[in-house]
């Protein structure tokens, strides 16, 4: 690493990336600290300054870094700063890998997060916690920054656990809601129960290795001397890789550990765009994508993978067709999304499942950005029965959500069309049928629900009229970002056109030296490109029908749209009630664990049995013993002097004869 | 003179800062305060002296000898290593802090208040730095008097019964010890030194029976399930300065005792028993969480939590690995910095509201922001965060004891589980929602000497949570030492 | 009690002394009687005894105890209602025989050596000493306790109670004062202590040790319930005490129990603090090497004075004075003695002693220390008296916490002060 | 010489010892005491232990006995009270005890047949000299501890007798 | 002759007077001086044997139980006194209030 910025080795420099947002989150703590409760006015054009500035610098560090950095292929790893964690053979540092993944990631968390930032200026305006909300939005751009840079596994635990938090504080910003507190609170608990899966991972990782005497290097959790024995993890891959997913599965929102995540659509707006659809939720993508050496060790776990992925996919979209509230549809769409993406890295096309995550990034930003500016404008208002034909009163926000609907449906030439389609291919190729077909449903259904709350948000006439003539459009800051990610939502797939539309697949070549399966390209190969075509107009098609369904239906014919819910009303509630899993895990155990601490576990074994049976009983023994004896205490002093002489007596008498 | 005599000079130090409480009268109240708050930093001053003195070369450091019973071979025997150097100097840290805490909290005969603290401290270095068994069991029943009047009387309204608990349970365990103890002295040709000990061979049926009897001692004092319900109930009814150093330290004790004495001078024995452990650290570890989560008491809670968390240590030094031991080592001391802090926020709540129910409060991070930020960093701490301390502990423990018992290790994670469950939950009752109590929304936030009783400890946890190095480099040998005893045993 | 002592005595000797002894002391007791009439007679300018004669002949009113003998003898003997009549009779005996043996360690001269015989002048020379003295003092208290008890009689019974607390209180005094004579000494038996103090009235505890002869005086009057400390028999709140109800020779015995115990008091003031029977500037060396010259000084001084004492009587004879046998009583006591004064000076002056066989210097040196001794005791005897008809008395909390909080500290700061000396 | 003064005294002492338990009245028993220690002080002093026997009169006699004394006088016992001694089932018993263990003591130190007076003592034995250097010497602290324990008696018996003030 | 037994046996009489005068009596005060002549026959019996031995050990215990019998009796008839004064009795079987 001879290269230097400003004098600085470029492994140095790499810290400064999320350094900067963890300065911004520092300060913005400090002044929110300080101007607590309203005692003092915040300094908004300072917080605003020091919580916007350092992403965008962050964000120019990773474009630098991107285009310094993205050669070699396989990219480096910093050496440590400090040892983080050294005792005996088990190492953990403080180092980062920096390749083309980790970089693509980075460009994607620093450039939507200060997007993002930009939005929350305006949306968070009126808020009192301003302070506060930039404080976590920049602590989390740090952790997401770790978790993306991290060369070894213990360090991306770090940005994953700190992500968790900063995902709990978000969701429940607004705590004086008990509910907004709750949902931050079942995010970061059911975040905890994946994350088990991942320590749990990498203590069989450290383990085998360990046992096997190898020497560790930099840690046997880092990712160079992790991929250099991989081939001694082969016997336990399959479980390492199903415990990791399992982390994955909790931050990615995946069956059966998704509930959180339309919770969490609790928090402000914008962060359910940063973090809920663009960065933290894919975590889980990237943790898969990063280990792919190790996944693919194991059929079973990627097949796993794969599966879960699908289902969830299919599943979250169902449920998304039936909702009423704009940010919880966005939020099922997500798990779905993610449910791609899964799908995709399940089947080995680990690329695709990046370039999914990276369009859904821009696309699922926007949408919710745009929904976050319907509400805003809307002054809270979330549920689409209640809005309709806003497009009139704002424009801006019509144009790009409708764009980004576009994008999410699929339609060509936008970004979802190109990530979706090359899941969608590769799934055909590398994986089974059924899953293919699940994922080919499932595209339409997603087609068909976007529609639908684009169609009752911003088409029709308004149904809420009170709400239409305050709607307003919001302020530039909002605007702006709406506008960046939907030309990105639009032009974003662009980079992956794949050779049978006569693109170059800039995408899929660039990551190709990382993921270097041959196998899978073959395959990809082998199916020519008429299929891949066929594949994609077939799709294209479908999801077209099922878009223009739901315009027709929500746009025009509500009434039919009405009907239909009412005469399958055992479905729709099925649907509106999200098939009652969180009454399901409530009933099975939620209700159960809380009963059974309390009531069988505190007063019943530690009430009763320890402490009234075993303690207090052996207390009351004794002071039985004592009463039973004390019988004997009779106050007459010389019935004592007699049995002591007698005794006495005894004793002499035995010495004596 | 220091370098010499550092560790006597700990244990007793202490005792300068009853000066100013025979001095001063009772009008100048407030300056007997803060010299006794002077004179206590004296051995803070010792105990970073200590810590960074201590080389860490994996024997016993600063070691004096002198004699005592002379015709008994019994001596005051002192010494460190990395055992108990983080914990000695933990005490000398947590006490500063629960004088400074207690400065408007204690009203009746403060003065006894603060004596008895500094008996505690003396009784709690002499345990730690104690190298021979007659001399460790004089402090180790030294310092329960004071705790028994400190419960006893500054506690809460069953404070009677809870200080009596505490005591009889402790006692029971500590005279079966003392039954080992002569037993051993006689077994072990009439000395008491530890040095003198660790050579000795005892048959395995004889190494079971001191094992149990010196295990039971600390596993009630750990506690570990079931010998835990002592530790509820002096918990809450003890003053908040007694709940710290209960937490903090005198827990510490009981894990300390294990592997010091239990382990190291049985160790065949404890290889046996080891798995019987492990169970009973595991089913602390979940149960603990599990009844945590429940109570409607915040200190009870905390106190469940502790059960948990010396769970955690127990499993760590049972699994008989470098990262276990290490871990469990170091979760030690992060369980007494974090549980201290949590019962230090605690307190600071119950002077201002005088109930700990959790149903009292709610909202409390709209009245007090900066008493929330504090309590929840010191909660992820309990709940190992990475970058807090607790993660550092909870991780190398588990780590370790996965390489021994992945089976125990994965129920035991589980616990990391249902702990944050509790903890959060309890948080979201007591700081977020609206504010529903009118007694609540005139509270005032944390003042600067509050802050300042927080802010080591604050720091503390994000120190060794970034960079445990510190502290691990420093008692790195000793485990190894530990673990290399056993690793023999093994390969016999 | 039986004396591991070296000088192995005949027995005989033994019974003589166990006789003789007490008997001197019992001797003492009339003139002692006698003393306090004339002294507090003297002392408050009034007649004494001065009619009571044989044949003319009073002795200054010493003939009066004659007259009491007579009549304590012949006085009716008389038991109290609900008395206990062994107690009532055992108490004033008891009394009176303690303080009688209580006379058996005092030393009335230095041991006599004539050649292999050896022969000391006291009972016993017990080596406990002194701590004899304490214990048969304290044995003195059950003689009053009793008599107070026995008599049922309120006055008596609180009379009793007030004596032995009284007496209890200050014997501690009492031996702690003297605990310093046996640090100086290095001894507690008596003779040693005479020993120690020498010759040279310098050297004599009283000079040397002056809080701890006031201390030990003062207890003294406490232990022998003398004014001021008579509050046991203190006439004005008891009528008198315990021997209230007791008559005739009962009552007899305490009056010479009484006095028995300022002889006793006396010998041991004697012993202990003026140098006992040592004859100033004269060691019992010394009288024995000069016995010749100090005999023969001796002669001619008592003949001269003899034959002054003879004219000087006979000068006074006043027939018809009296009218009765009282007139011819100078000349009764006269004559004799001018005729011994006429000749011992014959004999003195003519020819003296200058031919003694070896026994007689040391009988002659314990004769001249004995006779000191017996001054030295009646000096001691007569302060008693001088004081009783002196001072006023004390009220009893006053004595009590006088004995309690001030007798007790002084001489817990006399013995302190004197180990200090003894220290540096 | 010296075994008729012993069986004068020990016979008296016995005597007198007797007279303690049979004695009615609790002062004739006091007074009985009185001679008994009497005589065990003289059994001392012939046992050449001088000083103790001198103690023995000076401290039981002269100090404990007289204080005895004073509680039977203050307390001044009615008749009735002096008159009861109903020998209970418990005294026979206590009776039986004491007898039994006289005549197990008596027939076991019966043969003990060292003789006393054969050994040559020295001038110092039994002085107070001798007794004081042990008592300063080697038993300096139980000495000392004595002390302490007569101070705590003495404030024990102020205590107890003093007035509760009010 | 005397012998050592002599005394030995004086003082076992001695001593078992004193319990039978402990165990029979019912007079607080008489059973507090029988427990003197106890405290007496143990001196007497250490005495002999002291004089046996030609020590002064025995002669210096002997001595401290003396002390401690003082100290027996200001505090045992400072309690007598106290009870008497508080029941009005001194007999043993009527005090009781130590009934358990």
């Amino acid at each position: 690493m001879q290269n230097l910025l400003l004098g600085i080795p470029i492994s140095t420099v790499v810290f400064l990336i999320p350094l900067l947002p963890f300065l911004g989150a520092c300060f913005n703590g400090l002044v929110a600290l300080m101007c607590r409760s309203g005692k003092a006015p915040v300094p908004k054009p300072l917080v605003t300054l020091v919580a916007v500035m350092m992403p965008v610098l962050a964000f120019a560090l990773t474009v630098w870094l991107f285009f310094f950095a993205k050669d070699p292929a396989t990219g480096f790893t910093t050496p440590p700063l400090w040892n983080w964690i050294a005792v005996d053979d088990f190492i953990a540092g403080i180092s980062f890998k920096i390749d083309r993944l980790s970089l693509v990631m980075g460009l994607i968390i620093t450039g939507v997060g200060s997007l993002i930032h930009i939005y929350s200026t305006g949306y968070m305006s009126h808020d009192a916690g301003y302070a506060r909300y930039f404080t976590f939005l920049n602590l989390f751009l740090f952790a997401m920054l770790i978790l993306v840079f991290a060369g070894n596994l213990p360090l991306m635990f770090v940005g994953w656990e700190g992500v968790g938090m900063c995902s709990y504080f978000l969701i429940g910003f607004w705590f004086e809601d008990p509910q907004k507190a709750s949902a931050g609170k079942k995010a970061f608990i059911v975040n905890r129960v994946g994350d088990f899966g991942f320590l749990l991972a990498m203590f069989l990782i450290y383990k085998t290795l360990s046992q096997k005497g190898l020497t560790p290097g930099l840690g046997f959790l880092s990712f160079d001397t992790l991929e250099r024995f991989r081939g001694d993890l082969f016997l336990v891959a399959t479980p390492i890789c199903l415990l990791l997913f399992v982390g994955a599965m909790g931050k990615s929102a995946q069956i059966p550990l998704y509930v959180w995540l339309p919770d969490a659509m609790a928090g402000p707006t914008p962060v359910s765009a940063l973090i809920h659809a663009a960065t933290m939720v894919t975590a889980g993508v990237y943790m898969i994508a990063r280990l792919h050496f190790l996944y693919t060790l194991s059929p079973v776990a990627m097949e796993f993978v794969a599966t879960i992925g699908v289902s969830t996919a299919l599943f979250a979209a169902l449920i998304a067709v039936v909702q009423s509230d704009i940010k919880k549809v966005l939020a099922y769409s997500t798990v779905s999304q993610l449910g791609f993406m899964f799908y995709a890295v399940g089947v080995g096309s680990f690329s695709a499942g990046i370039f999914h995550l990276m369009t859904h990034a821009f696309f699922k930003a926007c949408l919710f950005l745009g929904s976050g500016s319907v509400i805003h404008g809307l002054h809270g208002e979330q549920n689409v029965w209640k809005m309709g034909g806003l497009k009139s009163k704002m424009p801006i926000t019509a144009w790009t959500f409708g764009l980004s609907v576009l994008a999410i449906a699929g339609m060509f030439p936008f970004a979802g069309f190109f990530s979706k389609d090359a899941i969608l291919f590769h799934g055909y190729v590398l994986g089974p049928r059924v899953l293919w077909v699940m994922g080919f449903l499932t595209a339409g259904l997603t087609a068909f629900y976007m529609t639908r709350v684009f169609a009752l948000t911003f088409l029709g006439q308004p149904r809420d009229h009170h709400l239409h003539d305050h709607a307003h459009e919001s302020p530039f800051s909002m605007t702006f970002a709406l506008i960046v990610l939907a030309i990105l939502a639009v032009v974003g797939g662009w980079v992956g056109v794949p050779e049978s539309l006569h693109g170059n697949d800039l995408f899929f070549r660039w990551f190709a030296p990382l993921f270097p399966y041959q196998e899978f390209y073959e395959k990809i190969e082998h199916a020519g490109r008429g299929t891949e075509l066929t594949l994609s107009f077939v799709t294209l098609l479908w999801a077209f029908h099922c878009a223009l369904l739901a315009f027709v239906l929500y746009s025009q014919k509500l009434n039919i749209a009405k009907n239909l819910a009412l005469k399958c009303p055992r479905v729709h509630q099925l649907l509106e009630n999200k098939f009652y899993v969180d009454e399901i895990y409530q009933t099975l155990i939620v209700n159960p664990l809380g009963w059974v601490s309390d009531k069988v576990l505190w007063k019943f074994t530690d009430q009763k049995v320890i402490d009234s049976l075993f303690v207090e009983g052996t207390a009351q023994t004794m002071s039985l013993a004592g009463r039973t004896l004390s019988l004997l205490q009779s106050g007459a002093v010389q019935m004592y002097a007699i049995l002591f002489a007698i005794g006495g007596l005894l004793l002499i008498a035995y010495f004596v004869l | 003179m220091i370098e010499t005599h550092l560790l006597t000079l700990l244990i007793f130090s202490p005792l300068l800062a009853l000066l100013p409480l025979i001095l001063f009268p009772s009008s100048q109240e407030r300056t007997m305060k803060g010299a006794v708050l002077a004179l206590s930093l004296i051995p803070l001053g010792l105990g970073v002296t200590l810590f960074v003195r201590y080389y860490g070369t994996g024997g016993f450091e600063f070691q004096e000898i002198i004699p005592w019973f002379q015709g008994y071979q019994i001596y005051y025997r002192l010494g460190v290593d990395g055992f108990s150097m983080p914990l000695m100097v933990l005490t000398s840290l947590l006490v500063p802090l629960v004088i400074l805490s207690s400065w408007t909290s204690v009203h009746q005969q403060l003065r006894g208040y603060l004596a008895l603290f500094i008996f505690l401290e003396v009784g709690m270095m002499g345990v730690f730095a104690s190298l021979d068994l007659f001399l460790f069991y004089v402090f180790w029943e030294a310092q329960l008097i004071p705790m028994y009047f400190l419960i006893g009387k500054w506690g809460g309204e069953r404070r009677i019964y809870a200080s009596i608990k505490f005591v009889l349970y402790t006692m029971v365990g500590s005279l079966l010890m003392l039954a080992a103890i002569m037993y051993l002295y006689y077994a072990g040709g009439k000395s008491l030194s530890f040095e003198d000990l660790l050579s000795l061979n005892l048959p395995l049926n004889t190494q079971y029976v001191l094992f149990s009897a010196f295990a039971l001692a600390f596993a009630i004092k750990v506690p570990l399930f079931p010998f835990h319900t002592w530790l509820p109930d002096a918990h809450v009814e003890a003053p908040t300065g007694g709940s710290v150093i209960l937490a903090g330290i005198l827990l510490k004790m009981g894990t300390y005792g294990l592997v010091r004495f239990a382990f190291t001078l049985f160790p065949r024995a404890a290889v046996d028993f080891i798995p019987l452990l492990q169970i009973l650290a595991v089913i602390g570890i979940v149960y603990g969480s599990l009844v945590a989560m429940v109570q409607p008491d915040i200190k009870k809670l905390v106190a469940y939590t502790s059960v948990a968390h010396l769970g955690f240590v127990v499993l760590g030094f049972c699994s008989l690995t470098h990262q276990g031991v290490a871990g469990a080592n170091l979760q030690s001391l992060n369980h007494g910095i974090s549980t201290g802090a949590l019962f230090f926020l605690v307190g600071m709540i119950y002077e201002r509201r005088h109930t700990r129910l959790i149903s009292e409060y709610g909202g409390l991070a709209s009245v007090m922001p900066l008493f929330a930020v504090l309590f929840l960093i010191v909660t992820f701490s309990s709940i190992a965060l990475p970058t807090t301390n607790g993660f550092v502990g909870e991780f190398l423990i588990l780590l370790g004891s996965y390489k021994s018992q992945p089976l125990f290790t994965a129920i035991a994670a589980s616990g990391v589980i249902l702990g944050a469950v509790a903890m959060l939950w309890m948080v979201k009752r007591v700081f977020f929602g609206a504010v529903t109590s009118e007694k609540n929304k005139a509270l005032l936030d944390l003042n600067p000497r509050e802050i300042t009783v927080m802010v080591p400890l604050i720091i503390l946890i994000f120190v060794i949570g970034l960079a445990p190095g510190l502290i691990l480099k420093k008692t790195e040998l000793t485990v190894t030492k530990f673990v290399q005893r056993f690793q023999a045993l093994e390969n016999q | 009690m039986f004396p591991n002592n070296p000088l192995l005595e005949p027995f005989l000797i033994i019974i003589a002394k166990v006789i003789l002894i007490p008997v001197i002391v019992l001797n003492l007791i009339p003139l002692l009687i006698w003393m306090e009439r004339k002294v507090s007679a003297y002392i408050q300018d009034r007649r004494g005894p001065n009619r009571a004669n044989i044949l003319g002949v009073r002795l200054a009113g010493m003939i009066l105890n004659f007259a009491d003998v007579v009549k304590l003898l012949t006085k009716e003997e008389f038991f109290p209602t609900g008395a206990n009549r062994f107690y009532f009779v055992l108490a004033p005996g008891l009394v009176f025989f303690i303080y009688v043996i209580t006379t058996a360690i005092i030393p009335f001269a230095d041991v006599l050596k004539i050649g292999e015989f050896t022969m000391s002048f006291q009972v016993a020379d017990l080596n406990v000493g002194v701590l004899y003295l304490f214990s048969m003092a304290s044995l003195a208290v059950y003689g009053v306790m009793l008599a107070g008890w026995s008599s049922n009689n309120k006055y008596s019974l609180l009379g009793g109670l007030r004596a032995s607390s009284q007496m209890i209180s200050y014997e501690i005094t009492m031996g702690l004062s003297i605990v310093t004579l046996f640090m100086m000494s290095g001894s507690v038996s008596l003779n040693d202590i005479i020993h120690y103090q020498s010759e040279n009235p310098l050297y004599w505890n009283m000079i040397q040790q002056p809080l701890a002869f006031i201390l030990f005086l003062i207890a003294t009057f406490a232990e022998t319930n003398r004014n001021p400390f008579d509050l046991p028999e203190g006439e004005s709140e008891l009528v008198a005490g315990y021997h209230v109800e007791y008559s005739s020779m009962k009552f007899a015995l305490f009056f010479m129990g009484e006095y028995a115990a300022i002889i006793v008091a006396s010998s041991v003031l004697a012993a202990l603090f003026l140098g006992g029977w040592q004859v100033p500037f004269l060691s019992t060396q010394a009288l024995i090497d000069n016995a010749v010259f100090f005999l023969n000084v001796i002669g001619k001084v008592f003949g001269v004075v003899s034959i002054l004492l003879g004219l000087v009587l006979m000068v006074q004879f006043r027939p018809g004075r009296y009218k009765d046998a009282r007139d011819f009583e100078v000349l009764i006591l006269g004559i004799p003695a001018l005729a011994v004064g006429i000749f011992a000076s014959y004999f003195f002056f003519t020819q003296g002693i200058y031919d003694m066989p070896d026994w007689a210097p040391p009988v002659f040196a314990a004769s001249v220390q004995f006779v000191t001794f017996i001054t030295k005791v009646i000096l001691f005897c007569f302060f008693f008296i001088w004081v009783r008809w002196t001072l006023p008395r004390f009220r009893y909390d006053q004595l009590m916490s006088f004995g309690w909080k001030g007798m007790i500290p002084a001489s817990l700061v006399n013995l302190f002060l004197v180990s200090a000396r003894m220290m540096f | 010489m010296q075994l008729a003064f012993f069986y004068f005294f020990s016979g008296l002492s016995i005597l007198s010892a007797l007279f303690v338990i049979f004695f009615r009245n609790t002062l004739s028993a006091a007074i009985a005491l009185v001679v008994t220690l009497f005589g065990v002080a003289c059994l001392f002093g012939l046992l050449e232990a001088h000083f103790l026997a001198a103690m023995q009169v000076l401290v039981y006699a002269g100090a404990v006995m007289v204080l005895f004394l004073f509680v039977i006088m203050l307390m001044n016992l009615g008749r009735e009270e002096l008159l009861k001694i109903k020998l209970a089932f418990l005294g026979i018993i206590g009776v039986i005890t004491g007898v039994c263990l006289a005549i197990l003591l008596v027939t076991r130190f019966m043969g003990l047949s060292a003789p006393l007076l054969s050994l040559d003592l020295g001038v110092e034995y039994g002085t107070v000299k001798s007794v004081g250097k042990l008592l300063f010497g080697e038993y300096l602290i139980p000495f000392e501890l004595t002390s302490i324990l007569l101070l705590v008696a003495i404030i024990g018996a102020i205590t107890l007798a003093r007035k509760p003030q009010s | 002759m005397i012998l050592l037994s002599h005394y030995i046996v004086v003082s076992a009489i001695l001593f078992s007077i004193g319990v039978i005068g402990v165990l029979c009596r019912r007079n607080a005060l008489v059973i507090f001086m029988s427990v003197e002549i106890m405290l007496n026959a143990a001196n007497l019996a250490f005495i002999a044997f002291a004089r046996e031995h030609g020590g002064m050990e025995g002669q210096t215990i002997a001595f401290f139980v003396m002390a401690l019998a003082a100290a027996e009796v200001a505090v045992g008839l400072g309690i007598i006194m106290a009870v008497f004064k508080k029941q009005g009795t001194i007999d043993l079987a009527k005090i009781n209030f130590l009934k358990g």
